[in-house]
C-alpha cells in the first residue's frame, strides 16, 4: 500500500544498468549465423493505400526481391526493365570508384576531409530512381549515390570536395557537404538529424500549396536518437505530410553499434509504428528491393495516403571517415562476413541471371566509369585543390551572411582584406 | 487613424502582409483556433483557413525544424514561440540551419522567416516566462534581432521582418502588449490609446530594420534601450530632469551604430539599459562598440542597467526588474563622473 | 525510371495537408457514443517478466477494474483492502478542495497563477500508492497528488503558491512549482518534457549504484512532442533502465486537442512499441486500474526487466490554469459529456458497492478534508500572501546561482540592497 | 614528472578523480571502449568498467537529461559533447535545467557536473568541427565556464571542475590539444614536449576556478586572453617586441576581474584576444568591463580581437582564424593611440 516501508523489498535484486555491446569486437570472429535472414519473396506488400496498421508487421521482417539464386521473387519485385537495372549498376559503380579516387585525394593531402559509402551504394541509387527527378531529398553525407544517380556532374561534387574555385559553396563547406536545388538535393547538414524534420517541412509546403512533389528524408541509425527524429515523426504524423523518411541502419555510427541507438531492442522501421505511420523495412544491399520499398511510400505519399518510415537495413563496409579507424573498435574481416553481401555484386549477377549482361560488360562499364572519374578529377583539379585554397576572393567570405553585406561585415570585410594584403 | 495596442498592431501586421502575399504561413503552439495565448494571431485561422493558419504540437525544435524546410520549398513561415523562455529546444535549428543555410549554400537555399517571440519580465511570470534571451541570438551570424517598442513599430517593424529576406527572430515585450509601462508597477496601469504611438495607420507601411529612433532629443547623455526599457528610459530622464537623449534601437543586428556614435560623439555619455543578465548581455556589445568608436569623445564610462545574474525570481519581479531606481542611480553615476 | 519525367504525373492529385480538428467546437453538442471503452475485465494481464512485445496489444486497449456495476472485475483488480481505499479517496477529495481554494486564492489576488487537476486525481494519487515512499517522482504541474499522498504538509504548498516566508523555494518559483526531496518529489519545471528523459537519467543513477529505488517520470499528452520525450523513451530502451513513463493524456493541452500532438494515428502507449518498451494504457478516471497498472510497471522495473510507458486516459475537466479560458475553444459542457466520469465519485461508488462506505461517511470525510485545508490556508496565509512578498529577503535573491556566491553577484547583491534601501 | 600532451593530461584527471570517487561517471558519443574521437576517454571504460564509462546515443540533449537525473540521485556526470557545434541540442537542457537547478529548488538539488567540449578552429574542420560558443554559456547564470590553455592547467582545471559543487562547461581548444599553436600555421607543428606546462605531476592537484594566470607580465598593455588565443597572443607580442602584460583567464565565469583590473591600471591598455564571432562575445563582456572598471586609467580604447560574424568557412580557415596579423594590427592599434 502507500507509503510501503522499503525495507519490505529487503531482498529486491539491485537494480543494474545494461549497457549494450555489439557482438563483435576485435580479435573476434565474427559469426552471422544467427542472423536471422528472411528469404527473398516471404514479405508480403500491402496496397499502398492500405491503413498504416496492415504495414506494421513489415517493420519487423525484411523487403528483399533478389534471391539466393539471383532472380527477383518476391510481390516486391519492381518489374524493372534492364536499362533500368543497368543504369542504376552503372552509377552504383561509379559511385563506389569516385569514393576510392576521393579517399585516395584526401590521403594524398589534397583536401580535409572524405566520406565513402561502401556498401550502402543499392540505397541512394535506386531510391532515387523510384522518386520523380523534382522530388526533394534532404540527405545525409552518405548520399552522394542521389547525385549521381540525377546525373549531377561528378566535377561540380569535386570542386566542393577540394573547395577550389569551382566550388558552388564558395569554399565555404566540408568536404562532401553538397547541396544543389537543381538536383532536388538539401544543403547536407554537419548537425546530425536536422534535415529529417527539414524533409517534412518541405512536404508540408508542397501540401500546403496543392503541389504534387514531394520530399525524402534521410538519417543514420545512430543520428535516429537525436530530438529531431522525433520531431520528424510527430510533424508527419499529426498533418499526414506526403514525405518518406528513410533510416539508413548501416549499424555504425563511428565507434557505436546501432544497440545505442536502440537497436537491440526494436528495428528502427519500428519506431513508426508508435505514431500511426507506415513502417519497411529493407535489405539496403538488394537494389531492387530499395527501388521497390520507396517506391511504394513514394505512390503512398503522393496520393495523400501519408508518410512511410523505410528502414534500410546495410552494413558500413568500411571507415566512418577519413578520420576513422574501425579496426579500433570492430574486427577487420566482419565487413567481409556480412552476409547480405556486396549490392554492386548482387545486382550485376542479376542482371546476369537474367541474361541482361556478362563480365566483359562489367569489365567495360567500370571501365568507363573509371576514366569518367579520373576526367572529372583532372578537370577539378584545374581548378585546384584545398591546400592552395582561402588566398583568394577572401572578401567572398563576407557574402551571403545576409541578403546585403551590413556594416559590421563590411568593416570585417575591409580588415580581412587589409590583413590578406599585410 | 486607428487606436491600437501592441497585440492589435501585431495582428494587423499579420493580416496585411498575408493578404498580399499567399505564400506566408503561420503555426504555432495555440495560435489557430484560439489565436495564440496572447491573440496575436486572433480572427487567422478563420480568414486564411487552416492550412496556411495552423496549432502545431509542442515542440519549439519541430516548429523551427519544418519551417527550415517550408522555406526551403517556397512558402514563408511566420512562427510563434509562446515564450522566449521556451525558444531552447528550437536553438539548434535556429542556429545551425537558419542562421547559416544562405552562407553555407552559398547563396542557393536563403531561410527568409520570422519567428516571433514575447520576451521579457514585469508580469509575475517568474522563471519561465519572464526571460530576455536576445542576446544569445546576436551572438549569431546570419540572423536579424528585432525588438518593437510601440503599436506602431511593432506593426512597421513586422511588416518589415517579414518581407526582408533574411530571418529574423522578433521579440516582443511582452510587458507592453496592453500599455507602455514605465517601470513604476505601483502606478495605475496607462492603456496605449494614451500614447501617440497607438496610432497605427490601416494597411502596409514599414518600419525598416537596422535603423534606430531618437525617441528624445537631449545633450547631456546617451540613453541606449529596446522593448520595454524605452519607456522606462525615457519616465526615468524626464523625473531626473536630464537633457538626455534616448534612442529606441528596434534592430539590435544589424545595429544602427552611426545614430549611437552621434549622439554619443554630441553627449559625451552613455547609458545602456536591457532587462537581461548583466554579463555577456547585449548591452556589453553595446558598451564594447561605444568605448571603442567614441573614446575620445567619453567623458565618463559607459553604464549598463540590467537584470541581475540570477534567474527570474518569482517574487522578487521588482527587486530584478532594472526598474527607475536602477536607472535613477546608473544616471546619476553617469553624469557624476 | 529514373529522372521521370514530372509531366508523367500529371493527373497526381494535388497534395494537402491534413491539420487535425477536435470534433466538437463551442457551439457544438459533444456527442462520444462513438468513442470504444472497453468494458472493464476485458484486458489481459501478462506476467511483468513478459517480453515488451506481449504488452503491445494493451497499447491500444484499456486497462479498467471498476465496471459499470462499480465492482473490480478484471485480472489487473488490485485487491486493495478498505483501508487502501478509503485513503485514497481521501486524499483525491483533499487534491480536489485544494485546488478548489487555491484557485479561489488567485482570483482574490493572492497569488498570481494556479493550476488544478480537477477529473484527474485517480493518477497521481493511486499511482503514488503503488509504489514505495522513497521511489522518486520527476512530476508536472498536475501531480501535486502525489505531494498529498506521501502526506507532504498543506501549508508548504501553500507556502510556496503564496511565494511567502514559509516557502522553502525562497519565491524563486512560480506557484505550483513545488519541489521537495523527502518526498520524492523533483523540482517541477516549467519548461515542458524536461523531467521526462531526467526521470531516465535518475533511474540509471540507481541502476549504476545498484540502488532497489525506481525513479517514474510524467509528461503531458501535448509535450509527448518534445524532443525530451524521444529522450527518454531512447535512453530508457537502450539501457533497459529501472523507470515508469506515464503520459497523463488530458486529451488537451491548453488549446491544442490531442490530435496535434499526433493523438489521432496512434495512442500515445503506442509510442513504446517503436522502442521496444513494454506498454500499458490505462483508464485515468479508474483509480483501481491506475493502481495496478503502475504497480505491474514498478514491479517489471524493479526486477530489472526494463522500462515501461503508461498511458493515463483523462479529460481535463477545468481550463488550462488561472490563465485560460476554455470556452473559447470546446464546448463549455464537454466535461459533464465525458463518458469515463468523475473518478472520485467512481471510486466513492465502488467502495459503497463494497460495503466500506456510505454517504455519510463520505459527507464527514469531505468536511474534515475541507477543514484541514482552510486551517492550512489560514496558517499558509499568516506567512504572507504574494503581493506582500518581493521586499524583504532582496539579499537572498543571490543565494543559490552557486554554491557560494561570486563577486559579481555579490556587487549585484549591493546594488539590489542599495536600491531598496533607496 | 611526466611530460603529457594535453589529451594525456585530461585522460589523467579522469582516472585520478574516478580513482578516488566512485560516483563520477562518465558517458558520452563514442567514449566507450573507443575512448572518444580525441581518445580523451581512452582506458577508462577497460579500468572502471561498463556501467561507470559507456557510449551515449547520438543525442546530446539526451545526454545533458539525464546527467541531470543522476545528478539529482547523487552521482556526479563527467561528459563529452564531441564538438561544441554539437552542443545545441543540449542547450535548453543546460540553460533551463542544470543552470537554474540548485536556485529554483532554494539549493534543495543541486547539479555537480562537468561537460566536456572541444571548440574552436584552426583544423579545417569547416563550420561544424570549429565553433567557439563559449559566450553563450557566459550569459546563463549558474553556470561556470572554464577553458585551459595548458596541459598542466587542463588536469589541474578539470581535476577542480569535477571537485566543484556547480555545473561547469568546460571547453578545450582543440587545436592545442597536442601542441601549443601560436597561429603561425605554415611553420612547423610544435608538440607540447617542448613546453614547460607539458610537466603534469602524477596524481591529484588543483589549478583553482576562478582564478586568471598573469603568463607575462609587462607594463605597457595587458592582453586577456584564453584557450589557444593564449598562445597565439603570446607569439604576437614576443614578435612586436612589446613589454606586454598577458592573462590567461582560464576560467570566464566567475571571472577574476582582480587580475584584470590590477593589470590594466598598471598598463592603461587592453587588448582582448577571443576566436568566436566578434559581436556579443565574451570579448564584448571583457571590453564593457574594463572599461567600466579601469576606464580613468585607459590610454586607448580597450581593443577586441576576434573572429568574424561569419560562421567558420571551411577554406577560409586562416583568414577566418585571428592569426598573427590580426594580432599584430590590433597591437599598433592599442599602442598607437
Ligand atoms: C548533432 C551531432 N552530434 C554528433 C555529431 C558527430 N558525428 C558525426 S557522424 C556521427 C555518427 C553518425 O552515425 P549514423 O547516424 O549511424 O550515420 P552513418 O555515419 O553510419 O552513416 C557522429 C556521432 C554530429 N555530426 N552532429
Ligand atoms: C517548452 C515549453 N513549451 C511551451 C510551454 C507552454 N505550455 C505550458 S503548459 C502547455 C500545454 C501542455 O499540455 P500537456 O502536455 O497536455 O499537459 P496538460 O497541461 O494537459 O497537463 C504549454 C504549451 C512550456 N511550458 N514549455
Ligand atoms: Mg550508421
Ligand atoms: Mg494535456
Amino acid at each position: 500500500m502507500s507509503d510501503k516501508d522499503p525495507s519490505l523489498r529487503r531482498n529486491a535484486p539491485r537494480l543494474a544498468l545494461h549497457v549494450p555491446e555489439p557482438p563483435f569486437r576485435p580479435g573476434d570472429t565474427p559469426d552471422f549465423s544467427g542472423l536471422k535472414i528472411p528469404a527473398a519473396g516471404s514479405t508480403s506488400r500491402p496496397d499502398t493505400t492500405a491503413p498504416a496498421a496492415e504495414t506494421h508487421p513489415l517493420a519487423t521482417q525484411l523487403v528483399r526481391v533478389l534471391g539466393d539464386d539471383h532472380k527477383a521473387v518476391s510481390p516486391w519485385d519492381p518489374k524493372l526493365d534492364a536499362d533500368t537495372l543497368r543504369k542504376m549498376l552503372r552509377d552504383m559503380v561509379t559511385v563506389r570508384i569516385f569514393d576510392d579516387r576521393m579517399y585516395r585525394s584526401q590521403r594524398q593531402g589534397k583536401t580535409s576531409f572524405y566520406m565513402k559509402c561502401t556498401g550502402e551504394e543499392a540505397i541512394a541509387i535506386p531510391a532515387q530512381a523510384a522518386l520523380d527527378r523534382d522530388d526533394m531529398h534532404f540527405p545525409t553525407y552518405r548520399q552522394q549515390g542521389l547525385l549521381i544517380a540525377r546525373g549531377y556532374p561528378l566535377v561540380e561534387m569535386m570542386n566542393q570536395i577540394y573547395s577550389n574555385k569551382g566550388d558552388k559553396l564558395k569554399g565555404r563547406q566540408l568536404p562532401i557537404m553538397y547541396s544543389d536545388k537543381a538536383h532536388g538535393f538539401f544543403s547536407i547538414s554537419g548537425n546530425l538529424g536536422t534535415q529529417f524534420p527539414q524533409a517534412v517541412g518541405w512536404a508540408m509546403g508542397a501540401a500546403i500549396k496543392g503541389d504534387s512533389r514531394i520530399a525524402m528524408g534521410w538519417v543514420g541509425d545512430g543520428a535516429t536518437a537525436e530530438g529531431d527524429f522525433h520531431s520528424a515523426l510527430t510533424f508527419a504524423a499529426v498533418y499526414n505530410v506526403p514525405v518518406v523518411l528513410a533510416v539508413v541502419n548501416n549499424q555504425w555510427a563511428i565507434s557505436s553499434f546501432s544497440g545505442i541507438a536502440g537497436g537491440e531492442r526494436a528495428t528502427f522501421a519500428q519506431r513508426a509504428v508508435g505514431y500511426g505511420i507506415a513502417s519497411l523495412r529493407v535489405d539496403g544491399n538488394d537494389a531492387l528491393a530499395v527501388y521497390a520499398a520507396t517506391k511504394w511510400a513514394s505512390e503512398r505519399a503522393r496520393a495523400n495516403n501519408g508518410p512511410t518510415l523505410i528502414e534500410f537495413f546495410t552494413y558500413r563496409a568500411e571507415g566512418h571517415s577519413t578520420s576513422d579507424d574501425p579496426s579500433g573498435y570492430r574486427p577487420t574481416n566482419e565487413a567481409k562476413l556480412w552476409p547480405l553481401g556486396d549490392p554492386i555484386e548482387r545486382l550485376k549477377v542479376h542482371l546476369i541471371a537474367l541474361g541482361e549482361w556478362d563480365d566483359e560488360r562489367h569489365a567495360a562499364m567500370t571501365a568507363e566509369c573509371d576514366t569518367a572519374v579520373r576526367a572529372a578529377q583532372k578537370e577539378s583539379e584545374k581548378l585546384g585543390i584545398l591546400p592552395e585554397q582561402g588566398k583568394d576572393g577572401i572578401e567572398t567570405m563576407f557574402d551571403d551572411v545576409y541578403a546585403d553585406v551590413p556594416w559590421h561585415l563590411a568593416e570585417q570585410r575591409e580588415q580581412a582584406l587589409g590583413e590578406a594584403n599585410s | 487613424m486607428p487606436t491600437m495596442n501592441m497585440i492589435q498592431a501585431l495582428n494587423d501586421a499579420h493580416k496585411v502582409t498575408m493578404r498580399a502575399d499567399d505564400d506566408i504561413v503561420v503555426f504555432g503552439e495555440d495560435i489557430g483556433f484560439f489565436g495564440g495565448v496572447f491573440r496575436v494571431t486572433e480572427g487567422l485561422q478563420k480568414e486564411f483557413g487552416h492550412t496556411r493558419v495552423f496549432d502545431a504540437p509542442i515542440s519549439e525544435g519541430g516548429i523551427v525544424a519544418v519551417a527550415v524546410g517550408m522555406a526551403a520549398y517556397g512558402v514563408k513561415p511566420l512562427v510563434e514561440i509562446q515564450f522566449a523562455d521556451y525558444i531552447y529546444p528550437g536553438y539548434d535549428q535556429i542556429v545551425s540551419e537558419v542562421a547559416k543555410m544562405r552562407y553555407r549554400t552559398g547563396g542557393e537555399w536563403t531561410m527568409p522567416m520570422v519567428i516571433r517571440t514575447p520576451y521579457g519580465g514585469g508580469i509575475f511570470g517568474g522563471q519561465t516566462h519572464s526571460q530576455s534571451p536576445e542576446s544569445l541570438f546576436t551572438h549569431i551570424a546570419g540572423l536579424k534581432v528585432v525588438i518593437p517598442s510601440t503599436p506602431y513599430d511593432a506593426k512597421g517593424l513586422l511588416i518589415s521582418a517579414i518581407e526582408d529576406p533574411d530571418p529574423v527572430i522578433f521579440f516582443e515585450p511582452k510587458r507592453i502588449y496592453n500599455g507602455p509601462f514605465d517601470g513604476h508597477h505601483d502606478r495605475p496601469v496607462k492603456p496605449w490609446s494614451k500614447h501617440p504611438a497607438s496610432e497605427v495607420p490601416e494597411g502596409h507601411y514599414i518600419v525598416p530594420l537596422g535603423k534606430a529612433a531618437v525617441v528624445r532629443e537631449g545633450e547631456a547623455l546617451t540613453v541606449l534601450a529596446y522593448g520595454t526599457m524605452v519607456h522606462v528610459a525615457l519616465a526615468a530622464v524626464e523625473e531626473q530632469g536630464l537633457d538626455a537623449e534616448v534612442i529606441d534601437l528596434r534592430t539590435l543586428v544589424p545595429l544602427d551604430i552611426e545614430t549611437i556614435e552621434r549622439s554619443v560623439e554630441k553627449t559625451g555619455r552613455c547609458l545602456i539599459a536591457m532587462e537581461a543578465p548583466r554579463t555577456s548581455g547585449f548591452a556589453s556589445e553595446l558598451a564594447a562598440q561605444v568605448q571603442e568608436r567614441c573614446f575620445y569623445h567619453l567623458e565618463a564610462p559607459v553604464e549598463r542597467v540590467t537584470g541581475w545574474d540570477t534567474p527570474y525570481p518569482h517574487a522578487y519581479e521588482w527587486a530584478y526588474f532594472p526598474g527607475p531606481k536602477r536607472m535613477k542611480k546608473a544616471l546619476e553615476k553617469v553624469m557624476a563622473d
